[in-house]
């Protein structure tokens, strides 16, 4: 009875920005936003790993903007977590060399519903794409010297959609 | 006017530093403005900034357009589009 | 040059479906997708998580038809690996009394590209909620007894959307 | 004609069993005439089928709709909407 007259209080949303050259755990991320809570549904995670582009790349060297990349994607992942009602998010984006096959960047994101952790994921990834300080050089396979990875039109649209919709 | 200009990715490559203190003419107003300016200052800056639609700007680390002004900025930054993710 | 003119061979795609009492660890699900790969650029993730619906229930009871529900999720697994061009899939369905706070079914979809890997996970999500043959009931707190649980509406329609784009 | 039945979660709990061996009479050809006739066997079979059109069926562990014949089904099963996931 009790618990229909007084709801528990909402929990405050936890939103976590890393930005690190050390490698993450998704375990372990998951894991802080959801113990001890018993009003967390769905989690939706997005990890990106480096890919060797057909056996051409030995690595991508990410560069990022210290002091802007963090205070940026933290304002993203604010806007996130309140426009879909996240109980929790968090976003580890990693700079230096990365080997095909390692991480480089993690969101994770909690709701009580499953659309809203989709969507609160896809969201902050389409804006990492497009609006978060770092930049990806190519390392090859054959020590010639890589290219940076130019930036693509798809990813622009990508985010053009969260706009359309609010 | 005195200012901290910083630089990454190709940007950086090209003009051979990643940041530099720069005193700047009364002309520069703009980010744009700047831009130009950059690109008179040596070879290695007119090919840093041969395409200046590419080049995205930050005033004090908040993304900024080509016409927004410099103002009392402390730091500038000036970089490709970016790709990160 | 010869990783140009002879592109190594596309490697078969996993899909693994497990119906299980036990818990599962998302970091091994995810590592056993992408290990000794370097071709996998993307992976989404799905965790449903049993809430405890404002502190009214004890625990959610999981039943299932058996011999039907492998199969059944194994189908739509492999339609969606094909549909998404998926470099791995894996469902992982829970059955049996699960507490407040618990894993109940997690997704794992891996591709090249991340729209491909979210739209893996999201649907077979979505298949899940209207076609896999689980139904929920509820305990209560109180010791009273519990209901079961009714199916969404919301949930067929979100499973219609991906017809009316096939 | 003899058919296994199984049954789950609510249809489970008011009819009582989860399975059962049925001699079904030769009038019953699709998964609509199984339902009807499952209802007059009793007031659990009744309360179980009392809104046939939410009730979901399988022959051999395919979904199938109600007008779908039974033919030489092993197993049928008959279930409310799936709350899976």
């Amino acid at each position: 009875m009790t618990a229909d007259s007084t709801p528990p209080a909402k929990r405050p949303v936890q939103v976590t920005v890393r930005i690190q050259s050390s490698d993450f755990d998704i375990s372990d991320e998951i894991g802080a936003l959801t113990a001890g809570r018993a009003d967390v549904g769905a989690v939706a995670s997005f990890t990106g790993l480096c890919r060797d582009e057909g056996g051409r790349l030995s690595a991508l060297e990410l560069e990022h903007y210290p002091g802007m990349a963090e205070r940026a994607i933290r304002a993203i992942a604010e806007e996130a977590a309140e426009r879909f009602e996240l109980t929790g998010l968090t976003a580890i984006h990693r700079y230096g060399k990365i080997a095909p096959g390692g991480n480089i960047v993690l969101v994770v994101a909690c709701a009580s519903h499953r659309q809203a952790a989709f969507d609160g994921a896809a969201f902050l990834m389409d804006y990492f794409k497009t609006d978060a300080p770092f930049w990806k050089k190519e390392h090859l396979k054959d020590g010639g010297a890589g290219e940076w990875v130019s930036a693509k039109d798809a990813d622009d649209k990508a985010k053009a959609r969260w706009r359309s919709r609010s | 006017m005195s200012l901290k200009v910083v630089y990454f990715a190709w940007v950086r490559e090209r003009i051979g530093k990643g940041s530099e203190e720069l005193e700047l003419p009364e002309s520069v107003v703009t980010v744009g403005d700047l831009i130009a300016h950059l690109a008179t200052l040596g070879e290695e800056y007119a090919a840093a900034f041969e395409v200046p639609q590419v080049i995205r700007a930050a005033i004090d680390e908040e993304h900024a357009g080509h016409d927004e002004a410099i103002g009392n900025a402390r730091e500038i930054a000036l970089f490709p589009p970016m790709t990160g993710g």
